[in-house]
């Protein structure tokens, strides 16, 4: 695998948010500012560079059947720490995601980048897919920020669009028009990769976001 | 429900010429079909046997002309399904078989006998052979015989004119029955449509202990079975029971009129009145047709079709069967054949449903039509079990007053072939 | 400083408690299952097609791990991969899978057959069956509403104006259409033959004439022209016995009605994957 | 020889087609929708106009991008139109009337595969989305020409505790008092409810029910129950929305548990709730339980026997 | 503490904001589960009894270990791990003592232990000071809230069977905007229990 297309593959053809429906929670909760979305977006990609260049350096430490538990404390470890850089660097960031920051730790793509890449590949791959996976997050929680804050409150990033403002649908930053911005990217993402996610959805084990955790059976 | 159109109620039958030639089917009941005893180039007589009962439910059959064998069919052009008939040129004299004797009846086997020997099925639209119907097994305590003249069918009038023409043969057949099946009364179900049928039966009823006529309300599906029980006593035939378990037995007043008849002359069923209506029939009328003739010579004696004609159909409008070609031959069961043209033959579009549960509320068996063709869509056979569609009638009311016009009777038998796993 | 070793501390105290829960746990409420079974599954194709005689994927894994020697090659839709997969799971020696293809045996599509009414039922050949077999004249043949088309897994099948046709490359013989076509048309045929009697009709020639321009008409013409006479006539239909039809393809240029057809171009070899003529 | 039909039985029909009841619909609203012009103005038809023309256009536009058969003229896309325009006030702003509309038909009924299809009924949930998104624009109730009537609902005024400012009954029947475009003449709702009950195009079930449980825990909680029955959108809700037949239960039974349902939820969001009118949120609520009530009340077949599992 | 406020904290946590329609928590097994009103039952009392069980189990530990030691930032790391041994325990029970429930919930217990709900109730618990009756309040109503999304939501998910999107919105995306519409029924309850208990 080249490793341009390892970088791509996380942003439009493996988007974990629109395409796997990974890390939806966050996604919704935090979009409803363009600056919130990127901000998250920031830290996960931390996290996740950080937890895939861990794992995949111990991969051959980890026993199999101790796996996930590790994975789980390792993640939590450096959401910890992104937590307490954000609130001391980036304090207004830290209020804006509440309780969305440390449950970064749940967050289903780190757990599925770790399960299916980090501990079969070497660093630097691990860290390329890291950072494609984690771009391509941010980048689907902007898509749907901007739409939420552009329809809601006619503004993006803070500035005032000229007609928009006015002309703003409110109900795009309360949690209906969550669901319907993110509806709305999902179907243009399948439209996009003309139906090969929905079928990839269809199956049942792909559909259920800790397949690729669970392994079948040996849980966490 | 459904509007009545008896047009051709006040017309007597009258006897059609006798055809050229006769196509008749070994199996015009339900049931195995009959086992063919004649073979090419035999000459037969009216009344004779052609084809001997061969399982315990099966009905015998004969000959409606007299005439030579011209040949033997092993499949039924139209269907491809493997079905024998037999094809009778006729000479036209009818000369009646020889062996047709009354034959009187004393006891409860001699009756049976006699009633499998006539080779009578139920002839409002089941053909289930009636002997086999009647003979009942031990203990059964039998409350009610229910005679129906209901004929609920739009267009079909052949009912009422056996009871207003032999209403004496429909009232010798009813005191046979009472006499040898020996229920507590015999109820004769009429709708209030039909005065003069009414009227003549009450005058016989009158005085005499356990008979009695039933005047229903005129409504479709009034004449079937499961809900002419009800009507009449009140009592649900449990799913998966017969209505000798509710210690009922419905027979047609035309079956009970061709009993009395075989008994009288000796003659079995070979011949049948049919109402022939429809937009596109000249003079609508009854008239007494040779089981076997092709529709074609029945509608060539009632002045022949319009050039618009579009469909044609055996039986009512609601339940009948539309057939491609007229070479069809009128069998027991056939009680009409109708031709529509233009407007009425044309099967309206159906669009999407609106859920607007009319279907749910006018279903005489209380199903949900509407959640059946949903679970039919999705093949859910759990769901169909639910819904229990193997209770439906296939009386048509649903798809009769969908407004979206979806087929919602072909969607019923559909979906009991579904549960059944065919 | 102490905070630290407080945190280790309390951490690995926490962590050391949950592991003991978890091991007794995970001790006194053992259950094995079976690992193979969810491997087996994964392997087989799961479109619960029963070709292979059990009630689907399912049924057929566990039969299999029942282990009282059932065949490894019995499901036609994996072929001979899944044959070594299943073999190697199970430790069986691999033998060679029956590989065998849908065949219609009708020709008669709108333009051939002709048509005996305005059908205005539902648009399914379960459906059109019950009211006179659809428009089509031939009451044996393919109605062309598709009920074959809908149930096959590969979308092996097209409707072409109103006739069903099989590719044979993609059809991976799960017998699902066999059992859709209410007419019984498609029959299951090894590829290793060469030629099949298209029509399916048990009525007279004459008759088949008026209905449809491909029907056999039992002529006979075949039966004379074979080689090694391995066609016989019988009920007014032309069949090939295929053990002794040595595939020279005589039969094709002698039939009037051009209702015998080749399954492939006869001097092309066996190929799986070029999207062969028709059947 | 001429190739007859074959169709499946039965082979007459009876003449009622969808287009034929929606049409039915139509002129029921007709009343309510003079009432309103008489009311509050021209305005009134020019929102009604644009709400039933843009719900035109996007069923239209919709089933033509995704090459679907055209079912525009089956008349439902113009009934969600006036529903809506119905349930607006009247001085909204015409791109929002449009939005609302663009909600209704594509979100709420195109998306779920058209009529029949959809779970949720478009004008109501049409009008939350817009009540949420304009608040502003939702509450302003006087007409562009302010005339005597004070500028809020007589819900309002309840909330607000005020009694005094409360309309008397005679203008709450006429209608002559403030609120969205079709809800607030009780006269012009009856005569069409009236209508629809006589063509059989809606049972009574739903209305009763509904209408009869406010009015009992209105009367239980002592907050002027006649007042509220004329008062907010509760006669068009029980009326027209809350039967709309894809979105009610199809049973009998069904359709009562319904009723009920929504006239108590209405009553708790018009006690306590921080919204005055409960209306809508109730008849939405309700019609997300409905596949829960179609499977409740489903008919016992005559002779069904209770399978054991 | 009487008995009005923990009535307020649960009916608003079940009610007004909702985990998952308003607070967006918990929404991948929300989608992913609510296919039969079965499952989508089974799976929320599961839910309801592991927020029980992790609040039980982590409330004591940060209040009188973490917090009076100053190592308030480990929590995460302890509750991720008490909630993923919880989430294991009851996988390993279940399987045990109830294999008719294991087999329609098998697949989606691990995936509890990645389920923003849980994790939430617990930090919100936290982060609200709540007492220790008020945080099993808390995680009660939380977890009925999270119930009747579920049933309600299956009971929609069947509809959806019969409705025919057009391709690219079929599966998550028309599920989605039947949850958008669902939480806009869910709107009507604000100020209801603040008016009603208050």
């Amino acid at each position: 695998m080249s490793k341009l297309s390892i970088f791509m593959k996380g942003i439009i053809k493996e988007n974990p948010v629109l395409v796997f429906a990974l890390g939806i929670c966050p996604a919704l909760a935090v979009s409803s500012q363009a600056v919130n979305a990127v901000g998250m977006g920031l830290a996960t990609t931390f996290v996740l560079l950080c937890t895939n260049t861990v794992i995949s350096l111990l991969r051959k430490v980890i026993p199999d059947k101790v796996r996930i538990p590790c994975y789980i404390v390792l993640t939590a470890a450096f959401v910890t720490i992104t937590q307490l850089i954000v609130k001391a660097y980036v304090h207004p960031l830290y209020l804006a995601l509440g309780i969305f920051l440390p449950l970064i730790t749940v967050n289903c793509i780190i757990m599925a980048r770790a399960e299916i890449f980090a501990k079969k590949n070497r660093l630097f791959d691990s860290v390329i897919d890291a950072l494609g996976m984690g771009l391509g997050f941010t980048l689907a929680l902007l898509a749907i920020a901007s739409i939420r804050e552009i329809f809601g409150n006619g503004t993006w990033f803070g500035i005032e669009l000229p007609v928009l403002a006015e002309h703003n649908i409110s109900i795009f930053m309360l949690a209906p028009g969550g669901f319907i911005a993110f509806g709305i990217l999902v179907a243009i993402a399948n439209k996009v990769s003309n139906g090969r996610a929905a079928k990839l959805k269809e199956s049942g084990c792909a559909r259920c976001p800790a397949a690729t955790a669970c392994g079948k059976g040996g849980a966490a | 429900m459904a509007p009545h159109r008896k047009h051709t109620a006040g017309c007597t039958p009258l006897a059609i010429p006798v055809p050229a030639e006769v196509h008749i089917p070994m199996s015009m009941h339900s049931g195995a079909p009959a086992n063919l005893i004649v073979g090419v180039g035999d000459s037969v007589t009216v009344g004779q046997l052609i084809g001997e009962a061969a399982t315990r439910v099966c009905s015998p059959v004969h000959a409606s002309v007299s005439g030579q064998i011209k040949r033997i069919d092993t499949y039924d052009p139209l269907t491809g399904a493997p079905a024998v008939s037999v094809r009778i040129a006729s000479d036209g004299e009818q000369t009646l078989w020889e062996g047709l004797t009354p034959s009187p009846v004393t006891n409860l086997a001699e009756f049976l006998a006699a009633v499998q020997a006539s080779g009578v099925v139920g002839l409002g639209g089941a053909g289930y052979p009636t002997a086999p119907k009647l003979t009942l097994k031990e203990g059964t305590k039998l409350d009610y015989i229910l005679i129906n003249g209901a004929e609920c069918e739009p267009y079909i009038t052949s009912d009422t004119r056996t009871m207003v023409d032999h209403t004496a043969d429909v009232w010798a057949g009813a005191l046979l029955l009472k006499e040898y099946l020996g229920p507590k009364n015999v109820v004769i179900c009429i709708e209030n449509n039909k005065p003069e049928a009414i009227q003549k039966l009450e005058a016989l009823c009158a005085g005499v202990q356990g008979m009695r006529v039933h005047v229903l309300p005129s409504l479709y599906p009034q004449g079937e079975r499961k809900v002419l029980v009800y009507n009449v006593t009140g009592r649900i035939v449990p799913e998966g029971a017969r209505l000798t378990d509710v210690g009922c037995i419905v027979i047609n007043c035309t079956t009970v009129a061709v009993i009395a008849q075989y008994i009288r002359t000796g003659l079995p069923l070979v011949s049948r009145c049919v109402t022939v209506d429809g937009s596109a029939v000249k003079h609508p009328q009854n008239v007494i047709a040779p089981i076997g003739t092709p529709i074609r010579n029945l509608f060539e004696f009632c002045g022949g079709l319009k050039d618009d004609v579009k469909k044609i159909i055996l039986g009512g409008p609601m339940m009948g069967a539309a057939v491609p070609s007229l070479d069809v031959p009128v069998v027991k069961v056939t009680s009409a054949i109708l031709a529509l043209s233009g407007r009425d033959a044309e099967a309206p579009t159906p669009s999407a449903c609106i859920k607007c549960g009319r279907c749910v509320a006018q279903c005489p068996m209380n199903l949900m039509p509407s959640f059946i063709e949903d679970a039919f869509e999705r093949k859910k056979v759990e769901l169909l079990r639910t819904h229990k569609v193997n209770l439906c009638v296939e009386c048509g009311c649903c798809a009769y007053l969908c407004p979206s016009k979806r087929p919602l009777a072909q969607v019923m038998t559909l979906s009991k072939k579904l549960l059944w796993g065919e | 400083m102490n905070m630290i070793v407080i945190a280790i501390l309390s951490v690995t105290t926490i962590a050391a408690i949950l592991a003991a829960v978890l091991c007794i746990a995970s001790r006194v409420m053992a259950v094995e299952v079976d690992e193979r079974l969810q491997t087996i599954k994964d392997c087989l194709p799961g479109s619960n097609c029963g070709a292979c005689g059990y009630p689907g994927c399912e049924g057929y894994a566990v039969a299999l791990l029942s282990g009282d020697g059932i065949g490894a090659n019995l499901c036609p839709p994996g072929g001979a991969v899944l044959v070594a997969q299943l073999s190697e799971i199970l430790g069986v020696t691999a033998e060679n899978v029956a590989q065998s293809i849908a065949v219609v045996r009708c020709m008669g599509d709108r333009d051939a057959q002709q048509t005996k009414m305005e059908y205005k039922g539902i648009e399914t050949c379960k459906a059109a069956k019950q009211l006179f077999g659809g428009a089509g004249a031939c009451a044996f043949g393919c109605m062309g509403y598709g009920d074959c088309q809908v149930v096959c897994p590969s979308d092996a099948v097209c409707m072409e104006n109103g006739l069903a046709r099989i590719s044979p490359a993609r059809c991976t013989g799960c017998t699902l259409c066999v059992k859709a076509c209410p007419n019984q048309l498609i029959t299951m045929e090894s590829t290793s033959i060469a030629t099949a009697v298209l029509c399916n009709t048990i009525e007279k020639g004459a008759i088949v004439r008026k209905k449809c321009s491909y029907g056999c008409i039992a002529c006979g013409k075949c039966v004379r022209e074979c080689p090694s006479n391995s066609i016989i006539m019988k009920h007014n239909l032309a069949q090939i016995d295929y053990e002794t039809c040595t595939g020279c393809g005589r039969c094709v240029e002698v039939c009037i009605t051009h209702c015998i057809q080749p399954l492939r171009p006869i001097q092309e070899p066996v190929a799986m994957e070029s999207e062969a003529t028709l059947v | 020889m001429t190739r007859m039909i074959v169709s499946f039985a039965p082979h007459i029909r009876e003449r009622v087609t969808t287009s034929r009841i929606m049409l039915d619909v139509i002129i029921a609203l007709c009343p309510a929708f003079i009432a309103a012009v008489l009311i509050f103005g021209p305005r009134a038809a020019l929102v009604t106009g644009v709400c039933v023309a843009s719900c035109v256009f996007f069923e239209w536009a919709y089933q033509k991008l995704l090459k679907k058969t055209i079912t525009v003229g089956d008349f439902s896309a113009v009934i969600t139109g006036m529903l809506l325009a119905f349930n607006l006030p009247v001085g909204i702003p015409l791109w929002q009337a449009i939005f609302g509309s663009g909600v209704a038909i594509i979100l709420v009924k195109q998306l779920f595969g058209g009529i029949g299809k959809n779970f949720a009924n478009p004008a109501i949930t049409a009008r939350i989305v817009m009540f949420i998104s304009f608040p502003a624009a939702m509450a302003t109730w006087a007409p562009i020409p302010v005339d005597a009537i004070s500028s809020a609902t007589p819900l309002e005024l309840i909330q607000r505790g005020d009694l005094a400012a409360l309309p008397g009954m005679w203008d709450m029947f006429i209608g002559t008092r403030m609120g969205s475009l079709g809800e607030t003449s009780a006269l012009a709702l009856l005569i069409g409810g009236i209508y629809l009950l006589a063509r059989r195009v809606i049972t009574w079930h739903i209305p009763v029910a509904f209408i009869g449980t406010v009015f009992v825990l209105t009367a239980l909680l002592g907050i002027q129950p006649t007042f509220q029955l004329f008062a907010g959108g509760l006669l068009l809700g029980a009326i027209f929305m809350a039967t709309d037949y894809p979105t009610s239960p199809q049973t009998r039974t069904g359709r009562i548990i319904f009723g009920i349902g929504c006239g108590v939820l209405t009553v708790i969001i018009r006690a306590w709730g921080a919204y005055p009118e409960g209306v809508s949120f109730a008849i939405l609520f309700m019609n997300v339980l409905v596949p829960f009530i179609n499977k409740l009340t489903m008919t016992k077949p005559l002779g069904g026997i209770k399978k054991k599992p | 503490m009487e008995f009005r406020t923990l009535i307020i904290i649960m009916m608003s946590a079940a009610l007004v904001n909702n985990f998952v329609l308003i607070q967006f928590l918990g929404i991948c097994p929300f989608l992913g589960v609510s296919k039969q009103l079965k499952s989508a039952t089974g799976m929320s009392i599961a839910v309801i009894f592991v927020m029980l069980l992790a609040t039980a189990v982590t409330w004591p530990i940060t209040i009188f270990l973490l917090q009076p030691n100053g190592i308030g930032f480990l929590q995460t790391i302890v509750f991720v791990l008490t909630i993923a041994a919880l989430v294991q325990l009851v996988e390993i029970t279940l399987k045990r003592f109830m294999p008719a429930l294991y087999s329609v919930l098998g697949v989606y217990l691990p995936l509890m232990a990645t389920n923003c709900a849980i994790l939430a109730v617990v930090l919100l618990n936290i982060n609200n000071e709540h007492s220790f009756v008020e945080s099993l309040v808390n995680s009660l109503g939380a977890g009925l809230g999270f119930l009747l999304a579920m049933v309600i939501f299956s009971g929609i998910q069947e509809h959806l069977e019969n409705a025919d999107p057009p391709a690219c919105m079929r599966g998550l995306p028309i599920a989605l905007f039947s949850v958008a519409i669902l939480s806009l029924a869910f709107f009507g309850f604000t100020g209801v229990v603040e008016n009603l208990f208050g």
